[in-house]
């Protein structure tokens, strides 16, 4: 390969967070035109790299060149004019902003007496979105948006700035398969205008349908980078996991029971109508849709945090008043949330802390709480779920998001529900780790648990679900057993296909 | 229609029939209707005028605190700074008799005490609540140091013309008061400038990551709100013919208020200057009633606390109507 | 020579602050120390403030209470230690002090009233601007005034605080004027809100046509009847009283037997004998 | 090693070395070192328990309002609650005779205005700095009507135990700080409602979805900052032997200034209560000190703003070094 394609490398980066190494010795390089794969376990550093790259970090060591020169980044607004844009695996979007200034932030047109010109930027929004094929309007307001499209405004944003290096920090852990496919052949299209394109991932068959070259990290080290032709899926995996073991996991039949769920006419104006489902004893019930089509509302609406208009709720036959998370819990549901900045972390306080907070009561004792019991809780979650932690009193602001994410798995399993439901469980979660959570998920039903099931990754719905629920614009629009729900059937049905 | 009217018009201009406007305007009216039904004196125009003279000095603070709020920031100093610099200014138009060298003296001190609360927050990191809360009890400090407490009065009215002079027969701090806010309105809706300060105020990190220089655009907020508090110590001064090293204690909190009452988010982000305008007249009203009405001084107190509360309530009520989203 | 601690209740108010001046220019007259603290209007700190002083060891206090009964309180701190008190102004309601230099606030507002009668010939609808309320010894003043005033047939319309500020003075004045147009007569409990409320007056035009009393005679307000803004103000001392205090002070660590309380008399001014005053 | 003794000791007893504590503690030794070298009184026994006698009241309100803080709110409200249940336990106590009449109303009275500022936060939905700046206002207001402005006053020693007795040898107010600050670190760091309290300042929305009973717990601290202002109002009534309806104005900032010296982020979530009692006394220190030093009134006022700037400046650096969040 001849030296000038290559954009952006960077040599023996170090980055140390107090004692924590977080990246020792990486080398990375970016080639005009291709897309790089960057793998690697939850925690492995990818992030980490990444926000040094894109300026937002300061490595300790190591050297950073753009096109063969020597550079300090230092600012994100350096980076940026050296040619390198960064969309954040948490996204950092300006919520009370309208969907065109958060794109256009900082670089607006201007008029005369430094006036911002609205209508230019209102129409550089929409041919970037409709590009992406989104429907979001450039004047709504970033808040109001679902994790999805904002999903999609990040990544608007990123390719606003027509940069040389366009860095994508886990961009379809949060989309539906339609999106992806547009993203891909968006991603495509800039490889093909002579873009470095840095797709981090952690659903592999899109990292190998999509990536040139692979670059693998474990444990913040640099393990290699090869060839897509060079490698097979499971040669990533190994190299990935090391010497730990990285099969993917298999569902094992469980015996279902007695319903454990009986949600009869749930309704909520305009996002829910009314829908009636049952999850049974040691079952496993998948929910599918498109992004929007209110499976996330269903779920808030079972776990009390949606009011209902209508609509009646049993749990394990007897029926139950849920008009908050607490009534929920109570009657022993719990809800994994998706957004886990927001809905699921205490992010200033320690693991331990943040596991017990929902079982809280186990641990009290004549109005105190046991600390000892406690920390062996949340030692016995850490170990279970492999979290990457220095113990039980880590902060979890400082934890990489997958093992964030299973902290607030641990936090739900600690109240040992009836029924569990889980709202994008693996999102952001390594594949060693996913193979291990579905795993747990499938023995939580072998144990007798009842689990909702509701994920974008349509792999994993159809691997681990009984049943599979279809959700199309706030209403069931078709349910599969597991004998029968193939991808193409559950597609037609989430895209209202069926019924045209 | 409305995707016409959203194509043509800036997101500034539109939302400003959205509720949060709105809300704070109908109970400005409502509150006006009551009280001129209560007493007839209030809708006569020498009393309206009254009300706005009375609440301009007010006006002219909130809009500043209003910046530091937008941002995420709060700004307790502008009372203490209205002292400080009212003093100030009253010893440099004593000693050279230049109104110009006054003026200007009291504008550029409040916008450079008001940086030097921006940097203490940007650079040093202090919690704009307390760096402010410092700079409020060092100014008050300093000017009773200055003046070793001794006010000074007698100005010609070339001098007062800010705070007590009439341009056609409409009262110049009316006037002043309408300037500012125009041009703060235009600053915040349509220059980078008030749109770095909206986006700080949403998602500081986020801003800081998007390259736009967070320190600066915040200081300069600060810095905004310390100009203000200029303005108001040269009208402030002008009305009562009087610079005391007490002047605007307490101010503050009527400031805060009227920009809370008018719709801005306490977190930052979130609110239009043209609602604190409206905050501070309902303030001003308020106090003008009561007084209208012979209402006893404490129980005025007892009153305008209720007010504050039940306004902010009327409108988060009304907002929650408007926007409920219980999965964000 | 002897170290004296003075505490006063607000030096952010001009008479407490000329009174201070009176305590220091007296104490420096006759070579002795005096170290002023500022209970700034709260009475936790005015005792946090003679306990300082105590600690720091002092010869005599000289206090200018906040009210009698938290002045009791200082008071009883410095007995317990066994330094002498002598009281400026205010009074205390409990301990043992040497003596007490007060005004005579009472008569302060009687011959207001009188005055004010006199220049309205005997009739007209008046206003009362207060205080911040609260103070006993100003609605001595208050009192004065409306006691004597109605004796004498004029009518008391309005009574409303103003927290004795300038600014609040002028604001309370203009909603006064609206809701009274008839208004012949304001006195007010301080020079501060009188200062305010003749700007509300001027700027309603009806300065020829209302009379305006203050109380205290500071600096602003001689200004304002030499220039005929205002009409008259009582005079207090307080500057004076601040010269006593240090004397009766100085007597008493002498071996001097002293009056256990000392009225000052106030005067009336007006633009006849303002130079007195000045 | 280190291993070993982050297993065996208890995670509060191991963080009272944290920084977060070393450093608001450090700084007030060092004051204390500087005060007594400039002033040879000041470490006399007589003049330490002077210091805490005199920083007693303020401690015990920043001790409640550091419960309102730690939710992620705030409560301006105390120093005229206060003001408010200090007329009112007088009046009781001068028409009932009863010092244990007199104390109960006091607490429960605190008490329940604390949950009233908590429920217009929970349930009204209003942002804590204006809920508690209109009961700032109407708990004034109403002392003022309920007293006509006159002080109540002189009350015998019974009454006044709380605030100027003594237990062989040791001034009751120091007792009554030390069991408060006792009673708070224990509630704060080992039982369920402590624990709601870090959890709701630390993502209040987490919390809810976890099952805490976000809107009790906050009110329930609203309502213990509003029982401690009851407990001050008690100390300070009987330290000074009267009942003034503007007693405690101003004493809100005094107790956020110290709880914020402490440590405690205004946001929310961090923070240790034994921090605010080391904010307390740095407050009280330096009041002392100054008195001890004699230095004039005025410039008093500018240093403490000075020193609340720079106590808090030197944490936060201290804190910046310490996290490992260098990034930010
Ligand atoms: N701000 C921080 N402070 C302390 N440690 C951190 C910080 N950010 C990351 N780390 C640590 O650095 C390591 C690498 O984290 P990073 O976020 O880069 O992982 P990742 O590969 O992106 O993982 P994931 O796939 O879960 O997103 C982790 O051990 C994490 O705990
Ligand atoms: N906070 C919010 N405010 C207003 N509308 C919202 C909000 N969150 C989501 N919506 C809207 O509600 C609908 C349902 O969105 P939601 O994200 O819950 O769907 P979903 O099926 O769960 O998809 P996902 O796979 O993204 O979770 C969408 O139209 C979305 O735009
Ligand atoms: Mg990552
Ligand atoms: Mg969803």
């Amino acid at each position: 390969m001849e030296h000038s394609s290559i954009l952006l490398e960077a040599e023996g980066i170090q980055k140390r967070f107090g004692g924590i190494v977080a990246l020792d010795g990486v080398n990375f390089a970016v080639r005009s035109g291709e897309v790089h794969g960057l793998v690697g376990e939850n925690g492995a550093g990818k992030s980490t790299l990444m926000k040094i790259l894109s300026g937002t970090y300061r490595h300790d060591e190591g050297v950073i060149r753009v096109r063969g020169e020597e550079v300090v980044l230092g600012t994100p607004a350096r980076a940026l004019a050296h040619g390198i844009a960064l969309v954040p695996q948490e996204l950092d979007l300006l919520p009370h902003l309208s969907v065109m200034e958060n794109i256009w932030f900082g670089r607006y047109t201007r008029r005369p007496g430094w006036r911002i010109d609205w209508n230019d930027l209102r129409e550089r929004t929409r041919s970037l979105l409709s590009r992406l094929g989104s429907n979001v309007s450039p004047d709504d307001t970033v808040a109001a948006l679902s994790v999805a499209d904002r999903q999609m405004v990040a990544i608007a944003r990123g390719l606003s700035h027509n940069a040389q290096v366009l860095l994508l920090d886990e961009p379809t852990s949060t989309l539906t398969p339609r999106e992806v496919e547009r993203l891909i052949r968006i991603v495509k299209g800039l490889k093909a205008e002579g873009v470095g394109v840095v797709f981090i991932s952690h659903h592999l068959p899109e990292v190998m349908e999509l990536c040139d070259r692979i670059t693998v990290l474990r444990d913040g080290r640099y393990v290699g980078t090869y060839d897509r032709a060079a490698v097979t899926a499971e040669d990533v995996v190994q190299m990935m996991v090391g010497d730990k073991a990285g099969a993917l996991y298999v569902k094992e039949e469980s015996t279902v029971g007695e319903p454990v769920l009986i949600a009869r006419d749930i309704s909520s104006p305009g996002k829910l109508h009314s829908i009636s489902l049952t999850v049974r004893r040691g079952e496993i019930v998948g929910i599918a849709g498109l992004v929007g089509a209110g499976r996330s509302e269903l779920a808030h609406a079972l776990f009390g945090n949606l009011p209902r208009t209508s609509g009646s709720i049993s749990v394990n036959g007897a029926e139950v008043r849920i008009r908050s998370p607490r009534d929920a819990i109570r009657a022993g549901i719990a809800l994994l949330p998706e957004d886990r900045q927001h809905q699921g972390l205490l992010t200033r306080m320690t693991i331990r802390e943040n596991t017990t907070l929902a079982a809280l009561q186990q641990f009290v004792r004549r109005c105190r709480i046991d600390r000892r019991k406690e920390t062996e809780a949340s030692r016995v979650q850490i170990d279970r779920l492999a979290v990457k932690a220095t113990g039980p009193e880590q902060r979890v602001r400082n934890l990489s998001g997958g093992n964030q994410q299973k902290v607030v798995l641990g936090k739900w399993l600690l109240t040992d529900p009836v029924l569990l439901i889980l709202d994008e469980p693996t999102r952001g979660i390594d594949v060693g780790a996913k193979a291990q959570i579905h795993r747990l998920i499938s023995e939580l039903a072998r144990a007798g648990m009842g689990i909702l099931l509701i994920s974008s990754d349509l792999p994993e719905v159809l691997g681990l679900s009984d049943r599979v629920l279809v959700m199309y614009r706030g209403r069931i629009a078709a349910e599969f057993d597991r004998r029968e729900a193939t991808a193409e059937k559950i597609m037609l049905a989430a895209t209202g296909g069926d019924r045209a | 229609m409305s995707s016409n009217l959203e194509r043509s018009a800036s997101p500034g201009i539109r939302r400003l029939t959205s509720v949060r406007e709105v809300g704070p305007l109908l109970g400005l009216i409502a509150l006006c209707a009551l009280v001129s039904i209560l007493s007839p004196v209030f809708l006569t125009t020498s009393n309206l005028m009254n009300v706005l003279v009375q609440a301009a000095v007010a006006s002219i603070l909130a809009a500043g605190v209003n910046f530091a709020i937008l941002t995420g920031g709060i700004d307790l100093s502008v009372g203490s700074l209205l002292g400080l610099i009212g003093v100030l200014i009253a010893a440099v138009f004593k000693s050279t008799g230049s109104v110009f060298l006054a003026v200007a003296t009291g504008l550029v001190l409040g916008f450079a005490l008001g940086l030097l609360n921006g940097s203490m927050v940007t650079v040093g990191r202090i919690p704009s609540f307390i760096a402010t809360l410092g700079t409020m009890s060092i100014a008050r400090g300093l000017a009773f140091v200055f003046t070793q407490g001794r006010p000074i009065s007698s100005f010609p009215d070339s001098f007062r013309a800010l705070g007590a002079g009439e341009l056609g027969g409409i009262p110049i701090p009316v006037i002043v008061v309408l300037v500012v806010y125009a041009a703060a309105h235009y600053v915040l809706t349509q220059t980078p400038f008030g749109r770095a300060i909206y986006a700080i105020g949403s998602n500081e990190e986020a801003a800081r990551l998007s390259g736009v220089n967070v320190g600066w655009y915040k200081t300069a907020a600060f810095g905004v709100s310390g100009l203000l508090a200029g303005l108001a110590a040269i009208m402030f001064t002008g009305r009562i013919n009087s610079a005391h090293p007490l002047a605007g204690q307490g101010y503050e909190l009527d400031a805060i208020a009227a920009v809370v009452i008018g719709g801005t988010s306490l977190s930052g982000g979130e609110g239009r200057i043209l609602g604190t305008l409206i905050g501070a007249l309902i303030m001003g009203v308020i106090r003008n009633g009561l007084n209208l009405l012979m209402v006893d001084s404490y129980w005025q107190q007892v009153i305008i606390g209720a007010v504050i509360v039940v306004a902010v309530l009327i409108d988060r009520r009304g907002r929650a109507a408007e926007g409920a989203a219980v999965v964000k | 020579t002897y170290h004296f601690g003075y505490v006063v209740q607000d030096l952010g108010n001009q008479f407490w602050l000329t009174m201070s001046h009176g305590v220091q220019d007296r104490a420096a007259e006759l070579g002795h120390r005096v170290t002023v603290l500022d209970a700034r209007t709260d009475p936790n700190r005015q005792l946090a403030n003679v306990e300082d002083l105590i600690q720091r060891g002092i010869d005599a206090l000289l206090l200018s209470p906040w009210d009698a009964p938290s002045g009791g309180t200082a008071t009883e701190a410095a007995n317990k230690a066994g330094i002498p008190v002598f009281v400026l102004d205010i009074g205390v309601s409990s301990g043992k002090y040497e003596t007490l230099i007060v005004s005579d606030n009472y008569a302060g507002g009687v011959i207001a009233a009188e005055y004010m009668a006199q220049l309205l010939g005997g009739r007209g609808d008046v206003a009362i601007i207060q205080c911040q309320l609260g103070y006993e010894i100003v609605s001595l003043r208050e009192q004065g005034f409306e006691d004597r005033a109605t004796e004498l047939g004029l009518r008391v319309v309005a009574k409303q605080p103003a927290d004795s500020q300038r600014a609040l003075g002028m604001t309370v004045m203009q909603n006064i004027l609206q809701a009274r147009p008839n208004l012949r007569g304001v006195f007010s409990c301080n020079d501060e809100m009188a200062l305010g409320a003749i700007e509300a007056i001027r700027a309603a035009g009806k300065q020829n046509d209302i009379v305006v009393i203050g109380f205290d005679a500071i600096p602003d307000a001689l200004d304002a009847i030499e220039d005929g803004r205002m009409t008259a103000t009582v005079a207090q001392r307080p500057y004076e009283i601040g010269r006593m205090g240090v004397d009766a002070a100085v007597a008493y660590l002498k071996g001097e037997k002293l009056e256990s309380t000392t009225y000052i008399p106030v005067e009336l001014v007006t633009k006849e004998n303002l130079a007195d005053f000045r």
